[in-house]
């Protein structure tokens, strides 16, 4: 009181009335509600920038070392500052569109390849809660759904780049790119129905929930209820893998992982990563839908397309790797540093998935696109059905 | 047994049949149509079971009334003939699809109805709107597919765009029209539509005539009634012949089946129910005139006959705007099975006379007489019965509908169908004087008929003049 | 001879021990690398390849004198014919009257190669009937703008030196 | 907060549409016709009905609208040419639209439940499982239908889309 | 505040431009998107009725299966016939609803 | 089983056999020779002191709607059906050679003889109308076929004509079932005409105009005449013979059954109206027919004027008009009958019927010169055959009626007009006669064939000659029997 005393004799009534009625306006519910949010998106959308360039850094330099290279590391102490530069001759360079192409549609598409996996990262729960403000920007109900949704979205900037360009190798890749994202998201889409019918709910937050009271989606046996002073007791450690243990659980394990597979595969495709980088096999297309995007354009496209294999690597988090939880580590709710925590502990098994993008890419040679969509529908599509019904029988006939 | 077992049966027969053409590519496609065949004579065996009721899910959304019951066979005796029709279409199918193989895509063509069964059999039995809507789109999307069948053939493919189009608008205007109903009375029950609606205030009266208006133009579109009748022609006279016989009579069945359900309803509210009628009256008689004038100036064949149905569906209407007498419905439903035979045995001839005279123009029938007395015979009794000559089924049909109409004191409509009556003869006349009157062209050869296309034909002339004579267990049956 | 493609049993056509495999050939790879294991990266600028270039080593074209320090180049311009980009601009000049190589009766003006098109083909070194045009082990040719990556007479000299103890054919005339 | 959401996003769809019926590029009409739906997706979170916005935004914006754009990028279906402009069908068409119109708001004169406040929730929306409840419960036979329904499509577009069939 | 008139206005305006862009355009593919707006258009009636008639605070979810089941039929139309417009385009090089006169009386 | 049912059957085995590969001429021989033999069996067989319907047969069809296929006969269904038999013995038996598909000409000829015994043996007028009906098509293939001249206008012009008239009549039958209340509603014309006596059931007397205008086409009543001629010019002789001899006297037999019994208060009150057009009937088509230069068309003619005579006889509605109306109907059939086969024998060989371009046939043709005289004066009416009775008796029954009823002026003047028609007819006939057989040959030189009558177009001609020379001198054989319906 005194200090809000103090503060406004420097100001005139009227004055100090406004600025009192706005602070009231900034902590009412819905005020509360919209900065936070507001601030919680900047936070986040600053996280992914940083993680996108650093990501395109970590690419090259995983790449340089899978093949006893070195990899950029003159700009900074070992390259740090390499994507700082990267960005910064993008901006630089010189935007061109080509004569023949439809210029709104050829502008617009670079923008509309960045949006839709920058808003999958809106349902995304990147942390318990910090100062008792929940770390998802949007808790919504139907948030997996959201995520496959917006997903399908992404189609759009790609095919309209393809198009747009008027250009043969942009819009072969811009055709192929679109045929293999709508082909594996129906993988996509039904590989996770197991999850919903177990858990019983397409909110993030409450699968993140089951999955800290149960246990990770792929980790068949659990200790229930372990906490640090279990760990000591070899008795009470047993008594709480029991508890985390039936029958059910172990059997449901099995859809759980082949929707995991499942997932993760289509992931690959549904970003055009190898081994599904189809749509900008350089050896045919040059580049693909972005051939002819040149700085800001092109950024944009790498930013969406790096942005959605983070935001992709977040959702496999969330879905199968327990979120940002961790056994032993306790929530937001005891203190702001178990939610800054648990934050680091969700961007951690993030980076792990990342890492494991880039491995992958430089390990496995690109598929056929034949073959491609052959995997997609005569395989995938029949696993993923079949795993639904694998998993509803386990749940329906099995004791739990 | 459980009525949804019916259905339930003809969709296992059919994705039977499905993986017995994907995994058995060498099979005699004949074999899969005698197989459909066989197995639509068993469900159709099955409808006499005594069945039991339903379960509390199902119930809202399914009836087994008479109406149902009967509809129900009336389908499945249509799709068998369709499929045994095709039989005689395989060499046009073939021509018509681009195969890697001679087999290769006419499996299918006798898979796609049985489908198209299934649906029309749990259309007819609905009374539900989301019932209805799902299993009509049902229906729907198997038309698309068999209308556009012979891809090769680009009036085939005109044809099935038109169909496409008009049909998804018609989807638009039924769901919309559900939509307001459902708005206003809170219910999507076709049954206790009536109780619903006689609960309301009077002021929900206004909204909820523009919901049954916009479902009565989407209806008007399915059985080709006056206004909405322009795509008929055009889609008959392109989709393959087995199909448009499929089209031409079980979906029109299905169609006033489900007029017949919502004016059944709205029929029990006076104040709707005159509105209601008036127009459907109106929608009788343009229907009648438009149909007999506009067939008396066609020269091919399956415009002659798409017409010719526009023509029917107004004598059926005729008997729908006196839904109040007794035997209104019993007079609808014998007319639609005379309907069946009629119409039916006329496109078997058409489809075999179209196969060696090489068209549908009504002179390709010329001297049908000299080259096949079976097929002239045929046709003639089926052009008698679609005229409503006496002693055919045809004609006890119409003589039903205009005592019907007779009794509700309908006379404006009996005076234009005493003209339509006329024109039909007309028209229909035209047929057999090219059959008998006129030598055969040149170059055209006897018709050799296979044994079980004879059988068929010869079954629906019996039919036909059976039914001619003895309407009654067809009446009974609806009553 | 006919190779048959090998029937794969059901365990390979899963393919997936083969992906194990590779990630686990490529995780070796990382790992070695993380450590700093075999990384056969050269730190350019500062480490350079030249001790180790081998002796047919096509680098920059060049010019060269023989051991009288005169021009064994008599502008003939078959390299200017031969060369596919077309780098090579030669402007041939009689040799003065009272030169002691007047014999030979050309030498160049002007002799420039545009560095920024030349593809390092070698096939002007193979045509030069007098031996004078030769690709030394220069390979980090700059400069600022396309003018600097032109070189002149003067550089190609400056880069080639002198070469001895080759056929010099005309020295048997006259 | 409805109301101006339901301005906003309702406006934006209404203009889209128009663009759907005016625009002359099929490119066009469809990326108008996809925010469109998009927009409609935001129209249906305002009534609370959260799966039924994102459903079309899956299925409507996402699968079908994608295959609209293949199939005019397949075809290469340039601007329709200025064809000429038949008068009678354009006046048809508006008269018969601009009646429907006036039906419409007839319709919704007539009676004062057109006019009510939007009622309150009583529970926070639980709109799936809601949804799945009745989809699967009371709603199991059409659901079934429905299934039927999409493999007979499936087949169709096999059918009639392979270039040869086997 | 909103009312129902409102949401069912905005629905009939967009029917409405459907049902317009139907009857006056001649591309075909057009006027199938016209449909699909028409079709959505019934689906926000459909949402706004059902979101409106709460009886006690629950709302009748029988509409909102029934936009579900619009939407999912509409996909299937939809794929079906974009292959009959593809099977047509093959054979006729066009996809002008005026060009469609094989058949005339 | 009614006995009549064989009537009915017989024909369409015959049909059946014939398409099962049957010669057809032997087979339809046979089946109307056995018929004719059968329907005088059973003519003779009718129990005149009963009276009344017999050879009774009812079969329940839609008990709720009263629809039954009843079988029965009384004297003049009796005379009606040896008619059929008759004529349609005659008609198979004269038909000629023919080039295109023989087997379907006896089959429509068979048709229209079962139709023809189903309708006048039938009850029920639901029975009555379609049996009648099955000869409309029959009729338009065999003109269209095989007849001459402007066949395909004529065989479309009779169709649609006689669909349309037989349509109103359904519509009135329909009106009238609908009349009686309907726990009571019958298609059962005794029935009907029963509960109309009774005051049970009260169809209105527009229901008489519709019947009246229908059956009134199907008889070319006179503003509804116009496709009798040309049909009758141009059907092959065959047909023409059974649809003339016997088809249109299913008009009058309808309105005797249907409309007389149920509607006399109606038939009083349009009298005039009737009468008038029966004059008409009578006098116009009378010159017409006098104005007519080709013989079939003069024949023709002549069949439509002579009904305005039979028209006459029921509006007089006595039992002693009604009587002759029954006897002319069955004279004419057999006069016109023949006529007709005779028109069709001298076509067949001299290609042309025009007067102009005939005469002096006599000397080329003498049995068939012979023939036509006796079937002019049959025509004409005179004494020794059937038409006479009939004629007389109808002037009598007509003449009673003025006197006894205080009858119009308009009865008087039909009466004269009549009297007239049988001096028109005279005169048409004769000249017809003379014209043709008599005076110069004008032409013999390409013509197909100058052969007097075989045996085969001699007989059935003669045949039927004999039974109206024998019926006009015993006409009681037929009177008693038609008495009892009028009784």
């Amino acid at each position: 009181m005194d200090v809000s005393n103090f503060i406004s004799q420097f100001f005139s009534p009227a004055a100090w009335s406004l600025i009192k009625s706005l602070g009231e306006c900034f902590m009412s519910p819905t005020g509360f509600l919209i900065w936070t949010t507001l601030l919680k998106s900047a936070l986040l959308l600053v996280i992914i920038l940083g993680l996108v360039s650093y990501t395109v850094y970590a690419e090259r330099r995983v790449s340089a070392l899978i093949q006893d290279r070195l990899g950029p590391n003159r700009v900074g102490w070992q390259g740090l500052l390499q994507p700082v530069a990267d960005a910064a001759k993008l901006l630089l360079k010189e935007n061109f569109t080509p004569k023949s192409a439809n210029y709104f549609y050829f502008r617009l598409a670079s923008k509309l390849a960045m949006v839709p996996p920058v808003l999958v990262l809106g349902v995304l729960p990147f942390g318990s809660s910090l100062f008792g403000v929940p770390m998802t920007i949007a808790s919504v109900n139907v948030g997996a759904l959201y995520v496959l949704a917006i997903s399908s979205i992404s189609v759009y900037g790609i095919v309209l780049a393809g198009w747009s360009s008027n250009s043969k190798y942009p819009f072969l890749g811009g055709i192929r790119s679109s045929s293999q994202m709508i082909s594996y998201e129906l993988s996509l889409a039904l590989s996770l129905i197991p999850i919903f019918m177990l858990v019983g709910s397409l909110n993030l937050n409450q699968i993140v929930q089951y999955q800290i009271v149960h246990g990770w989606m792929i980790a068949p046996f659990w200790p229930q209820g372990m906490s640090l002073d279990t760990l000591l007791h070899p008795l009470a450690l047993l008594e709480a893998f029991r508890a985390g243990c039936s029958l059910q659980r172990v059997l449901i394990w099995i859809p759980l992982f082949i929707s995991f597979i499942l997932f993760f595969i289509s992931m690959f495709a549904e970003t055009n990563r190898l081994p599904f980088d189809l749509p900008e096999a350089e050896q045919e297309l040059i580049g693909g839908y972005h051939t002819e995007y040149s700085s800001m354009g092109f950024a944009l496209f790498f930013l969406g397309e790096y942005t959605a294999m983070i935001a992709g690597a977040g959702v496999i988090t969330t879905l199968f790797l327990g979120g940002w939880s961790l056994p032993l580590v306790p929530d937001g709710s005891h203190g702001w540093f178990w939610g800054l925590v648990n934050i680091a502990v969700f961007f951690a098994k993030v980076i792990v998935i990342l890492f494991v993008f880039i491995w992958v890419r430089w390990t496995i040679p690109r598929f056929r696109y034949d073959q491609l969509m052959k995997l997609g529908w005569y395989f995938f599509f029949e696993l993923a059905v079949a795993n639904i019904f694998l998993a509803a029988l386990i749940l329906t006939y099995v004791k739990r | 047994m459980n009525p949804l077992f019916l259905e339930y049966t003809v969709v296992l027969l059919g994705i039977i049949l499905l993986m017995v053409e994907a995994f058995l590519p060498d099979l005699d496609k004949k074999k899969i149509a005698l197989a459909g065949i066989a197995g639509l004579f068993f469900v159709l065996f099955l409808t006499w079971m005594p069945l039991h009721s339903l379960s509390i899910e199902s119930a809202p959304f399914y009836t087994t009334d008479p109406l149902a019951l009967f509809f129900k066979r009336f389908m499945i005796v249509m799709t068998i003939i369709t499929l045994w029709m095709s039989l005689d279409f395989i060499p046009v199918i073939q021509r018509g699809i681009p195969g890697e193989r001679p087999g290769a895509g006419v499996g299918e063509f006798f898979i796609l109805p049985i489908f198209a069964c299934a649906s029309l059999m749990w259309l007819v039995s609905a009374i539900s709107f989301i019932m209805l809507f799902v299993s009509l789109e049902c229906m729907t999307v198997v038309l698309y597919i068999s209308i556009s069948y012979l891809r090769k053939d680009p009036k085939t493919l005109e044809a099935g765009t038109k169909y496409l189009i008009l049909s998804a608008l018609t989807t638009g205007f039924l769901v919309y029209g559900i939509t307001w109903i459902f708005g206003i009375t809170g219910t999507t029950s076709i049954e206790h539509l009536a109780d619903s609606i006689a609960l309301l205030p009077p002021q929900s009266l206004t909204p909820l005539l523009f919901g049954v208006g916009l479902v009565l133009v989407a209806f008007c579109f399915k059985i080709a009634a006056f206004p909405f009748q322009f795509w008929l022609p055009d889609v008959y006279q392109g989709a393959p012949t087995p199909i448009t016989a499929f089209l031409s009579i079980a979906s029109k069945a299905a169609g006033f089946v489900l007029l017949l359900r919502f004016l059944e309803q709205l029929y029990l509210i006076p104040t709707l129910g005159k509105k209601v009628f008036a127009v459907t009256t109106l929608l009788a008689m343009m229907t009648l005139l438009f149909g007999n004038l506009a067939a008396m100036a066609q020269t091919n064949m399956k415009r002659l006959l798409a017409y010719s149905s526009i023509a029917h569906t107004g004598y059926v209407l005729m008997a729908v705007a006196s839904i109040g007498a007794a035997l209104a419905l019993p007079a609808i439903g014998f007319y639609l099975v005379a309907y069946l035979a009629m119409t039916s045995l006329a496109f078997i001839v058409l489809l075999i006379v179209t196969e060696t005279s090489g068209g549908n123009e009504i002179y390709c029938f010329q001297g049908l007489h000299e080259r096949s007395p079976l097929l002239a015979a045929a046709m003639t009794v089926a052009m008698i019965s679609l005229a409503g000559l006496p002693l055919s089924a045809g004609f006890f049909g119409k003589f039903f509908i205009f005592q019907v109409t007779f009794q509700q004191g309908h006379y404006g409509l009996l005076g234009v169908g005493t003209i339509s009556v006329v024109a039909g003869i007309y028209y229909y006349l035209k047929v057999i004087k090219v059959m008998y009157w006129k030598q055969p062209s040149q170059g055209s050869a006897p018709i050799t008929l296979s044994k079980l296309t004879t059988v068929l034909i010869s079954l629906l002339i019996a039919v036909i003049l059976i039914l001619g004579i003895y309407p009654t267990p067809i009446l009974m049956s609806l009553q | 001879m006919i190779v048959n493609r090998k029937k794969l049993n059901w365990v390979e056509r899963l393919y997936l021990p083969a992906i194990i495999g590779g990630l686990a050939i490529t995780w070796k790879h990382f790992q070695r690398s993380l450590l700093g294991k075999g990384v056969i990266t050269m730190q350019y600028p500062e480490e350079k390849w030249d001790a180790h270039l081998p002796e047919w080593y096509r680098g920059a074209p060049t010019l060269v004198k023989d051991e009288h320090g005169r021009e064994k180049c008599v502008s003939c311009q078959l390299c200017e014919f031969i060369c596919p980009p077309r780098a090579i601009t030669i402007e041939p000049m009689e040799i003065p009257e009272g030169d002691p190589w007047r014999k030979v009766e050309k030498a160049p003006r002007a002799f420039d190669i545009d560095m920024a098109r030349c593809i390092y083909c070698g096939l002007c070194e193979e045509v030069c009937p007098e031996q004078a045009i030769f690709l030394r082990k220069d390979y980090s040719i700059t400069g600022l703008n396309r003018n600097e990556m032109i070189h002149h007479k003067e550089k190609l000299y400056e880069l080639g030196g002198v070469m001895t103890g080759l056929v010099f054919k005309w020295n048997e005339k006259k | 907060m409805q109301l101006t959401l339901f301005w906003i996003f309702s406006s934006l769809m209404i203009a889209f549409g128009l663009g759907v019926v005016t625009l002359r590029s099929p490119i066009s009409c469809a990326m108008c016709l996809v925010s469109s739906f998009i927009c409609l997706a935001a129209v249906f979170v305002t009534l609370d009905a959260f799966f039924i916005a994102i459903v079309q935004v899956l299925v409507a914006a996402g699968a079908v609208m994608v295959l609209f754009l293949f199939i005019i990028m397949l075809l290469n279906l340039q601007a329709e040419e200025c064809r000429r402009v038949k008068l009678g069908v354009m006046l048809g068409g508006t008269v018969v639209v601009l009646s429907f119109v006036v039906l419409l708001s007839q319709a919704l004169e007539s009676s004062p439940q057109f006019s009510k406040p939007i009622p309150v929730l009583m529970a926070p929306s639980q709109d799936v499982s809601m949804i799945g409840m009745t989809l699967f419960h009371s709603f199991n036979l059409p659901f079934q239908i429905v299934g039927v329904l999409l493999l007979v499509a499936t087949v169709g577009v096999v059918l009639l889309s392979r270039r040869t069939l086997r | 505040m909103t009312t129902l008139s409102h949401y069912l206005m905005a629905s009939g305006l967009l029917f409405s431009l459907g049902l317009a862009g139907v009857m006056l355009r001649r591309n075909i593919l057009i006027i199938f998107m016209c449909l699909e707006m028409m079709l959505s258009a019934v689906n926000l009636s459909l949402v706004a009725f059902s979101r409106y008639g709460i009886v006690n605070g629950i709302q009748n979810y029988d509409a909102q299966v029934l936009v579900f089941f619009i939407i999912t039929v509409a996909a299937a139309e939809v794929a079906v016939g974009l292959a009959i417009i593809v099977a047509l385009f093959r054979s006729r090089q066009t996809t002008h609803s005026e060009d469609l006169n094989a058949m005339k009386f | 089983m009614s006995p009549l049912l064989f009537l009915i059957i017989l024909p369409l085995v015959a049909i059946v056999l014939i398409l099962a590969g049957a010669p057809a001429r032997v087979t339809s021989l046979l089946a109307t020779g056995f018929n004719l033999i059968w329907s005088l069996l059973l003519f003779f067989h009718y129990d005149t002191v009963i009276g009344g319907w017999q050879y009774l047969q009812e079969t329940r069809l839609i008990p709720q709607m009263g629809l039954n296929f009843t079988l029965g006969a009384d004297g003049l269904s009796l005379t009606m059906l040896l008619l059929t038999t008759l004529v349609s013995f005659a008609a198979i038996w004269v038909t000629p050679k023919l080039e295109r598909s023989p087997s379907l000409f006896y089959c429509c000829l068979l048709f229209i003889s079962a139709g023809l015994a189903g309708a006048f043996s039938s009850l029920d007028t639901f029975f009555l109308y379609g049996f009648h009906e099955i000869a409309l098509i029959p009729v338009f293939i065999m003109i269209g076929t095989w007849g001459s001249g402007d066949r395909q206008a004529a065989a479309w012009k009779a169709t649609l004509y006689l669909g349309a008239g037989s349509f109103i009549v359904l519509l009135g039958i329909i009106a009238l079932y609908l009349a009686a209340p309907s726990s009571m509603r019958s298609f059962d014309f005794r029935v009907m005409a029963e509960l109309s006596q009774n005051e049970m059931s009260h169809p209105a007397s527009w229901i008489y105009l519709i019947l009246l205008v229908g059956f009134g086409t199907l008889v070319s009543l006179f503003p509804f005449h116009s496709w009798a001629p040309s049909t009758y010019a141009s059907a092959p002789a065959p047909t023409a013979m059974l649809h003339a001899g016997v088809l249109k006297k299913f008009g009058l037999y309808g309105l005797i059954r249907l409309a007389l019994p149920i509607f006399p208060a109606a038939v009083g009150r349009f009298s005039t109206l009737l009468l008038f057009l029966l004059i008409c009937n009578i006098l116009y088509i009378g010159y017409v027919t006098m104005a007519q230069r080709r013989l079939d068309w003069t024949i023709a003619y002549s069949s439509v004027m002579h009904m305005g005579t039979i028209f006459l006889g029921l509006v007089a509605f006595n039992i002693l008009s009604l009587s002759g109306a029954a006897l002319l109907m069955f004279g004419h059939g057999l006069s016109i009958a023949a006529l007709f086969a005779l028109c069709g024998a001298l076509r067949s060989r001299t290609e042309t019927l025009s007067y102009h371009e005939l005469g002096g046939l006599a000397q080329l043709f003498p049995k068939a010169s012979l023939l036509f005289g006796f079937g002019t004066m049959a025509s004409i009416g005179l004494p020794g055959f059937t038409n006479f009775a009939g004629e007389i008796l109808i002037f009598f029954g007509a003449t009673a009626t003025v006197i006894i009823d205080q009858g119009s002026l308009s009865f008087m003047i039909a009466i004269i007009a009549a009297l007239w028609g049988v001096v028109i007819s005279a005169i048409y006939m004769l000249r017809a006669y003379r014209a043709v057989f008599f005076g110069p040959l004008i032409k013999a030189e390409g013509w197909i064939n100058t052969k007097d009558l075989s045996f085969y177009e001699f007989a059935p001609i003669t045949m039927l000659l004999v039974v109206l020379l024998i019926t006009g001198i015993f006409p009681h054989l037929i009177l008693n029997l038609v008495n009892t319906a009028f009784r």
